[in-house]
């Protein structure tokens, strides 16, 4: 089991220096070599640590904590073909996570990111569009069913495709230098992990290594359905690269736009599942 | 809130401690799949957090006012 | 048969409510507007008409309430309305209305007894109240209120001990509870906060 | 026990007549998420919010009285309660009662906040919130007309509750604080009081969890 968290973690910290290298490479950079990420964590859980005096003390500590615990939970439910209702009831909870991390450390930086992180609440909306289509479809939301039921009918990325884009673009929401990336954009310093150094900023990004990994994978399964270890590994770095290539590719979106666009989307699936439930 | 560095040890060991024994147990099919989970879960972070903040636990005594403007 | 055209024209109520608070721009009409919505869904619930949904509006009317009650406390503190009024609950009808009203009100809730009656009657003591104005009957209220509780109680061991006087029981109690209420209905018309309590 | 493919197992159940409050793998996690964020509104103290100076590079701390940051304590530790309960809560009608509740307290928890921005957000977040209160009870209502029981025990699988009512469930949710009603609720966040203002967000996440989950089970 904690074989499973550890090869997560490192596998999401090599695709997070693969995005890094990607869009460098787009955009006419060398970029930093794909290791870069992992390196990184180790670099800051050396760095000398302590919490700012203007920071709530155990929420500061506590959100960090409570990052990894929410990102382990969602690939075991992942690995165990558990609910993807629960998996995404765990991608919600980060939302928490981020208000958490914003709003603890007393910095108006990381207030300003933990407003925008509210507003984009809008994103989640085509998530559970997304369910909803799967529900109809499959007729189960165990992950174990999904995947039995596509091994007998085939990827649900050919039966319920818009679906898959909704998904597509809330993955793409949580992707570091996304154009919805807009709760840490440059221009409120990091955002809402502004304050949070050293050994919690380590914590934290191995949190969304394992983050980036699950939501990967979980498109994977849900989407193309069980495949061999090697397969599903090609597959996450070509989904990443394609991730990868929008990032490099747009710019950062202003917060209006972002949750415009997020609202739009999770309308057109709304619309799209309404229309199956009365055709089906 | 500075912890010592023997306090950080101590809990870093501690938790590896948890999550190794769960993972073993669950592969030789003494503990439950969930009971596994639920242990790991609640082990892992403390054990990442504690592993960071053992190998350079903080000497300073307070915390300091946040990096603010440029 | 009834519940499907009573739906609808619930529904139709509910809209309405919705349209005139969209419609609506200033912030304490909408407040009150909000009240009229809730009305109707308490409306959506009546229209079950079993002991169940009776049961049910009960607590939906309480949630109404304390949500109309907080929000008013914001709209205070958001629009500074710091200063108490000089006389408060001075409504221009509560000086033309015949105070005869509060009488006809606790007579028929003597009429009811009981619970529902106590809450009538109140309701008549506290129009009296509100109309003619009160000097601070707190310590009568609070010692009615005070023995009619202990008549309930001393009722309730009739009830254990002596069950053989149960009609005398019943009446005491029913009286009891009567009083008890009545009382503590009044008290709101007597608590206004400001100079005296 | 129901094991429908929606939730994972059943774990436990606490019956009280035919309204049966139970734990599925599904939301024994919110509630433990639920009851983790209310403990961390008990034990944690309040940051001291630091705020910049524009068109410069001063900064200064606010101050906020203790009393103010007391009374947001209470109010986060009640909404924490009513979460809670609607987690676990098996009756539809329960659930929209503690629903309504978490309405009341995430205004609460902001009420005492001195700051006209957050006021008017607040305020005006009330009144959705409370406009809010009729298509949950609505919904709760058409559910109980249609099938005789709010108990959602008795309603898992069964397909009897119409879709307007699971509809009107949603949408009250929402408006007791989700997109896109949740748009005034940023505005809220700039309070002080970090562990109960993140409270307000707790709570209707999950509460918006849970809707999700019994609308697609009953």
């Amino acid at each position: 089991m904690i074989e499973y968290l550890i090869f997560a973690v490192f596998v999401g910290l090599l695709l997070h220096g693969i995005h890094r290298k990607a869009i460098a490479r787009i955009q006419g950079r060398p970029g930093p070599p794909i290791w870069q990420e992992i390196l990184h964590v180790l670099k800051f859980s050396f760095k000398e640590t302590w919490i700012p005096a203007t920071a709530s003390q155990t929420l500061f500590v506590a959100v960090v904590i409570i990052a990894i615990g929410v990102w382990s939970t969602a690939l075991f439910v992942l690995l165990t073909g558990g609910s993807l209702l629960l998996l995404f009831a765990v991608y919600m909870l980060h939302k928490i996570v981020e208000h958490g991390l914003g709003l603890s450390s007393g910095s108006p930086y990381g207030k300003f990111g933990a407003i925008r992180s509210v507003m984009s609440a809008a994103s989640e909306i085509p998530l559970f569009a997304t369910i909803a289509a799967i529900y109809l479809i499959t007729g189960s939301l165990m992950i174990s069913d999904i995947q039995a039921w596509q091994a007998a009918h085939g990827p649900l990325l050919f039966t319920a495709l818009p679906a898959a884009i909704a998904l597509y673009i809330v993955v793409l929401a949580k992707m570091h230098y996304s154009p919805f990336a807009v709760i840490e954009s440059k221009e409120i310093v990091s955002g809402n992990v502004t304050e949070h150094f050293g050994v919690w900023r380590a914590g934290l990004e191995a949190a969304f290594g394992l983050k980036t990994f699950v939501l990967l994978y979980a498109f994977i399964v849900l989407f193309l359905g069980p495949m061999p270890l090697l397969l599903a590994a090609v597959a996450m770095v070509l989904l990443l690269l394609s991730l990868s290539f929008i990032c490099a590719l747009s710019p950062m979106l202003s917060p209006f736009d972002t949750v415009t666009i997020q609202i739009g989307t999770a309308g057109l699936i709304v619309v799209y599942v309404l229309l199956m439930g009365v055709i089906v | 809130m500075t912890m010592k560095k023997q306090t950080a040890g101590a809990v870093t060991v501690a938790a590896a401690m948890v999550c190794v024994a769960a993972s073993a147990g669950w592969r030789l099919g003494l503990i439950e799949t969930w009971i596994a989970i639920v242990l790991n879960v609640v082990a892992f972070p403390f054990f990442l957090v504690a592993l960071g903040l053992w190998w350079n636990a903080a000497e300073k005594e307070e915390g300091d006012t946040p990096f603010i403007g440029y | 048969m009834s519940y499907e055209i009573a739906l609808p024209v619930v529904l139709v109520a509910v809209a309405i409510a919705f349209i005139a608070l969209m419609i609506e721009k200033d912030d304490l009409h909408r407040l009150l507007l909000t009240d009229l919505a809730e009305i109707t869904g308490l409306a959506i619930i009546a229209l079950v008409a079993t002991d169940l949904a009776e049961a049910l509006i009960l607590p939906g009317l309480v949630v109404g309430i304390s949500e109309l009650m907080a929000l008013s406390e914001v709209y205070l503190v958001k629009e500074g309305l710091t200063e108490t009024p000089k006389r408060v609950m001075h409504l221009e009808v509560m000086d033309s209305a015949p105070a005869i009203l509060g009488g006809v009100l606790v007579i028929y809730g003597i009429v009811l007894s009981g619970f529902s009656g106590g809450a009538v009657a109140g309701l008549g003591l506290l129009f009296w109240f509100f109309c003619k104005g009160h000097d601070e009957a707190f310590e009568i209220i609070e010692t009615a209120s005070g023995y009619s509780w202990a008549l309930w109680i001393a009722a309730f061991f009739i009830f254990m001990l002596a069950p053989q006087y149960w009609l005398f029981a019943v009446m005491a109690a029913g009286g009891g509870i009567l009083l008890k209420v009545m009382a503590k209905m009044a008290l709101v018309g007597t608590m206004r906060g400001g100079r005296d309590v | 026990m129901f094991d429908l493919p929606i939730e994972g197992a059943e774990l436990l159940a606490v019956e009280f007549g035919d309204i049966v409050n139970y734990f599925s793998v599904y939301t024994a996690v919110l509630f433990v998420f639920a009851l983790l964020f209310t403990v961390l509104a008990i034990i944690s103290r309040p940051e001291k919010p630091v705020d910049i100076v524009f068109g410069g590079d001063a900064y200064y701390a606010k101050k906020i009285p203790p009393e103010q940051l007391r009374f947001q304590r209470f109010m986060a530790i009640a909404c924490g309660l009513a979460t809670l309960g609607a987690m676990i809560s098996g009756d539809l009608f329960n659930f929209t009662l503690f629903s309504s509740m978490i309405g009341i307290t995430n205004i609460g928890i902001v009420a005492a906040v001195k700051n006209k921005h957050v006021l008017e957000a607040a305020y005006q977040y009330g009144i959705v919130a409370m406009v809010a209160t009729v298509p949950l009870f609505g919904g709760a209502a058409i559910a109980l007309a249609t099938t005789g029981t709010l108990s959602i025990w008795e309603l898992a699988g069964a397909g009897a509750v119409p879709l307007l009512a699971k509809m009107l469930l949603v949408v009250g949710v929402m408006g007791e604080g989700m997109a896109p009603f949740y748009i005034g609720k940023a505005e809220i966040t700039r309070a002080p009081g970090a562990p109960y203002v993140l409270m307000i967000h707790v709570s209707s996440l999950l509460l918006f969890l849970r809707v999700v989950e019994i609308a697609l089970t009953v």
